[in-house]
């Protein structure tokens, strides 16, 4: 989009004003502009389902290729309709089950390929051979000491007052607090660089002002 | 596949009705025996890819013969076919939205020129943009189509969309000055966490520390440097502690759900 | 990062893991007596009904962006919790979905709380609100529900990403109690600063066992701990072994290495 | 009580129109702002400029338009630099078909202006599909796994090609990306065959890639926003798009840092005449 329609600029413009008026409160304009964003946004998943997947994925291997096993992912797809129905509900219930065992048998391996790494990357090293002054990482120990006491703070089933674990548990709780504190400044940034996007469309691209830099 | 093309037809159609003479048949069934079809057909889904994940890529016999994994293969078309029938299932979402914004519309319930905004916006864009996709694009209707599904989505889709992901900068702001008060030590150290990171990320708040070198034990106490030091070291390494948690009670919650040992919202009710 | 398929550590690990689960789980079955510590912000979650009933302003239950996986369905564990009060204190639950399956899921889920309190008459099923598979239209569409309808509490329990803060801060607007918690723990510090009461990492599993107190869910908790157990001295003795770590050239290092994978 | 919610209602009004005109003004009227480079920062940029002449840098467009506010600014800087150095770039991907062609548009004109020539000086190889077993063979043969450019042009018709084979022709490969891509290179390529591996990531990835910083396994980074106007500072990019926003971007963090003081100073305040009034009231 290098030189958009002036229309188009337009459309933008009153989009991006009537969304920023609910900065100021819930109002007639943002209401009404939030059902047409949510009009749009469903009108482009029917378009994007029926392009990306309904079509390519099912309607040719079907109709163009014959691979007539495929009217069956249509059948189980229409058995989640009965949910409407009081006395079939059980057709949608067992569709759900599919889902859910298929969910649960992906939950299984999955935590395998997502923590075996993961507990691969957080053994290393505080201080190794030949057991220096160099070799020694407080980083290392540091990154140790945060898993293990923020992990004893999340042990359900025992009282946290033995001294040790409470101790631990506390401990891991303010590691915590500076692990989120981080992380929200951390995000800061990309969401102001967001409102900078914003910003210099309507600066620029609608009131078309000088351009300083 | 298939020679003719009637054949595939018929095939379908005795798909459905024999699909259809299949749920009413099992709809005779006494609701326990419904139930244990549910049991099983979860434990089932799930058993693939439980088998698919732990049968080894290639399994070798003591030499004498090697098995590939007869689930792998599978994969794909089934992830496909789990797409599929998601696709199928967007008019639910659609249903809902009729009959709630319908409802507004035929009783003129206040706020009804909305529901009718909403209407409007889903049809044009369905409409349009599956015109620009099947429809005919050379005739002076299909170019007009184009445009208005071009100025439907790069402007007022893609226009809403980054407007509300920016609100998050206003509402980051007023969040940090309601809430990140020094009330007791661990306020205190989240805020001042989040206080060095937001320093460490811009130019003004490097030139704070600018003075101290750039090399030796100094240097860490430079803005940049805490804020990444903040990041890399406690912040990744207690998100992973917590993570580990999360992934077991996740496995936990799996391992229930397939041997139907939850007591949830789903398998309690009588049919 | 890209692991395939498991090889014989894995196997025997998720063995050992899932064997864990399912004993104390039947062993919970069975009526061994289980202790579960207070966890404060699952505690306010019965508080939170009850404001809003005195009040006689609508709940609202948000299940995530997810569709039907682990996350969300845990969610919908919390939700039909909370939709089992509000059908028995006689109080409106509003429910925005996000998923075109989770409406079906959702649907029942609610009706099943009415039938159970009695009232299936007084079940709603207009309260199940699909508002849009787009994420920031969904936000635009719960950050207007939750003003116009003026709900006195909100629960956001589900898989949330960088709309959490949206939605915590059109409930702060509005007034209402709010309880979070969610698996994305990158997104936990914004439901931190604008929710009245945060569940934080693992707790978010533990809450249906905590709300429900029915052993199975309980013995599965203690199980999970088991876990967390043994992978914490799984890592505690690694990094012991790492003290004889000697650059890459260690066999101990590549024994560990080659059996952990990944 | 309702005086006290008008006075919260104000004050978020207050903030919001403030953070508007904190970001507008360091837009419309120029403020220079000293850029301080990071470390990450400089030993890219040091990277960059050790590369022998006789070896190629790649450039790996794992993003897409989705984070180009933060990543195609990287891409911009780093091309920048490498065109003005006169050192051989490829540009490539395999994790989004949209991050080839994005930096094909951003290389052009840079190229251009330093009278560049393609297939020559830089070529595109556009994007491949496939990641670990495709980079893989991709280490151990480059033109036979890449057969074509994002023109369709064959291998052997491009003198670029000439002297590249594998991976020893390769001084630097640096990934900018917007997911979670860059441990493939660093198994594939630094792992095996110790290859210098440079990174530009978003600001929400930078936690992940400091471990890898640390051991070594990472030369250099530029993270988020702040590294592309960093890079751009150290490579003399006038044009660069992320130094013209720093000013702003400084603005609204100062912004927010400020907001923090002054809501505590107002609760410290509030806390002790609460607690004076308290001590007066008693008898």
């Amino acid at each position: 989009m290098n030189h958009p329609d002036a229309w188009v600029i337009w459309i933008g413009v009153i989009c991006t004003l009537a969304v920023y008026s609910i900065l100021y409160r819930e109002n007639p304009v943002f209401r009404f502009f939030e059902h047409v964003y949510i009009g749009l946004a469903a009108g482009y998943g029917i378009f994007t389902t029926v392009t990306q997947v309904l079509v390519p994925q099912w309607g040719i291997p079907l109709f163009k290729e014959g691979k007539w096993s495929w009217i069956f992912s249509m059948l189980i797809g229409v058995m989640f309709y009965f949910v409407y129905s009081k006395r079939h509900v059980w057709i949608a219930r067992w569709a759900m089950a599919l889902f859910i065992g298929t969910g649960a048998g992906l939950g299984i391996a999955g935590f395998v390929t997502e923590f075996v790494p993961q507990m691969k990357a957080s053994i290393k090293p505080i201080w190794h051979a030949p057991w220096t002054l160099n070799t020694f990482s407080f980083n290392n120990l540091l990154m140790f000491i945060t898993l293990i006491t923020v992990m004893s703070y999340f042990f359900f089933s025992i009282e946290h007052k033995r001294p040790v674990l409470k101790g631990s548990a506390q401990t891991g709780r303010w590691l915590l607090m500076i692990a989120f504190g981080a992380i929200f400044g951390n995000t800061v940034m990309a969401r102001v660089s967001l409102f900078i996007d914003r910003m210099q469309f309507l600066l620029f691209e609608w009131l078309k002002f000088h351009q300083p830099y | 596949m298939l020679k003719h093309r009637w054949l595939l037809w018929i095939i379908i159609f005795a798909a459905v009705i024999g699909w259809a003479l299949l749920l009413f048949l099992l709809g005779k069934l006494r609701s326990r025996e419904k139930k244990l079809i549910i049991i099983v057909t979860t434990f089932l889904g799930g058993l693939f890819y439980v088998l698919e994940f732990f049968f080894p890529g290639k399994l070798h016999l003591f030499s004498w013969k090697t098995v590939n994994n007869p689930f792998t293969p599978f994969l794909e078309p089934l992830g496909q076919a789990f797409m599929v029938i998601g696709g199928f299932t967007l008019l639910l979402g659609v249903i809902n939205l009729t009959m709630v914004h319908g409802g507004n519309i035929r009783k003129l319930k206040k706020g009804w020129y909305n529901s009718l905004a909403f209407f409007v916006a889903m049809l044009a864009m369905a409409f349009f943009g599956l015109w620009d996709a099947y429809g005919k694009q050379t005739t002076p209707f299909g170019k007009t189509a184009h445009e208005i599904y071009l100025s439907l989505f790069n402007g007022a889709l893609v226009s809403l969309d980054a407007t509300m992901f920016s609100l998050l900068a206003f509402y980051m702001a007023t969040a940090a000055f309601r809430a990140f008060r020094l009330r007791s030590g661990e306020a205190t150290v989240l805020v001042l966490a989040a206080f060095l990171v937001m320093m460490g990320q811009v130019p003004m708040g490097m030139w704070f520390t600018h003075g101290l070198p750039t090399e030796g034990s100094l240097s860490g106490f430079r803005t940049e440097n805490i804020a990444m030091w903040l990041l890399g070291i406690i912040s990744m390494s207690g998100l992973r502690a917590v993570n580990f948690g999360v992934g077991v009670g996740a496995l936990a919650m799996s391992l229930r759900l397939w041997l139907y040992l939850e007591r949830g919202a789903f398998f309690e009710q009588e049919f | 990062m890209n692991l395939e398929h498991a090889n014989t550590f894995h196997l025997i690990l998720m063995i050992v893991i899932c064997a864990t689960i399912v004993i104390t789980i039947i062993t919970a079955k069975r009526g061994r007596k289980l202790f579960i510590r207070r966890i404060p912000g699952l505690s306010a979650i019965d508080e939170t009904v009850g404001r809003a009933t005195e009040m006689g302003r609508p709940m609202l239950f948000s299940v995530g962006l997810g569709g039907i996986d682990i996350p969300t369905l845990q969610a919908m564990g919390v939700m039909s919790h909370v939709a089992k009060l509000a059908a028995r204190y006689g109080n409106r639950l509003i429910v925005p979905v996000a998923d075109a399956m989770m409406v079906a899921v959702c649907e029942e889920a609610t009706r099943e709380a009415w039938l159970e309190e009695g009232k299936p008459e007084a079940h709603r099923p207009e309260d199940i609100r699909f508002l849009s598979g787009e994420q920031f239209a969904f936000a635009a569409g719960m950050m207007g529900l939750v003003i116009r309808e003026k709900v006195a509490s909100t629960f956001l329990f589900g898989y949330f990403y960088a709309e959490s803060l949206l939605l915590a801060e059109a409930g702060q607007e509005s007034g209402a109690i709010q309880v979070a918690g969610t698996p994305a723990t990158t997104q936990i510090p914004f439901f931190i600063v604008s929710c009245d009461y945060t569940i934080i990492g693992d707790e978010y599993y533990a809450a249906s066992a905590y709300l429900t107190q029915e052993p199975t869910l309980l013995g599965s908790l203690v199980g999970q701990d088991i876990t967390k157990a043994i992978l914490l001295l799984m890592i505690v003795v690694g990094t012991i072994l790492a003290f004889f770590y000697v650059e890459d050239k260690n066999p101990l290092i590549q024994l560990l290495t080659r059996t952990v994978g990944g | 009580m309702m005086q006290e919610k008008r006075k919260v209602f104000y004050i978020r009004r207050a903030i919001f129109l403030i953070m508007a005109i904190a970001v507008a003004i360091p837009l419309l009227v120029k403020i220079s702002m000293p850029i301080i480079v990071s470390w990450p920062t400089r030993d890219l940029y040091e990277a960059v400029e050790k590369v022998p002449p006789d070896k190629i840098v790649v450039i790996s467009n794992n993003w897409a338009a989705g984070t180009q506010g933060e990543t195609a600014p990287q891409t911009a800087a780093l091309i920048y630099h490498l065109a003005k150095r006169h050192k051989k770039f490829a540009l490539w991907g395999w994790n989004s078909v949209q991050g080839p062609l994005l930096a094909q548009q951003i290389a052009e004109p840079i190229a251009q202006k330093f009278g560049l020539k393609y297939g020559v000086d830089w070529v595109n190889w556009g994007f491949k599909t496939g990641s670990d077993q495709m980079v893989r063979a991709w280490a151990r043969d480059i033109p036979g796994t890449m057969k074509e450019d994002i023109n369709h042009t064959p291998m052997s018709k491009l003198p670029f090609m000439k002297n590249v084979r594998d991976h020893k022709d390769i001084g630097l490969i640096v990934e900018i990306t917007g997911s979670a891509t860059v441990g493939t290179y660093i198994r594939f390529l630094y792992g095996i065959y110790r290859t210098p591996i440079g990174y530009g990531c978003t600001g929400v990835m930078v936690p992940e890639a400091f471990p890898y910083l640390d051991a070594g396994q990472l030369v250099g980074m530029m993270r988020g926003l702040v590294g592309a106007a960093e890079y751009e500072e150290l490579a003399g990019y006038k044009d660069g798009k992320a130094g013209k926003r720093m000013a702003a971007q400084s603005f609204a963090h100062m912004l927010i840092i400020a907001l923090i003081i002054v809501g505590n100073a107002g609760y410290f305040i509030a806390r002790r005449r609460k607690n004076a009034h308290a001590e007066g009231g008693q008898p």
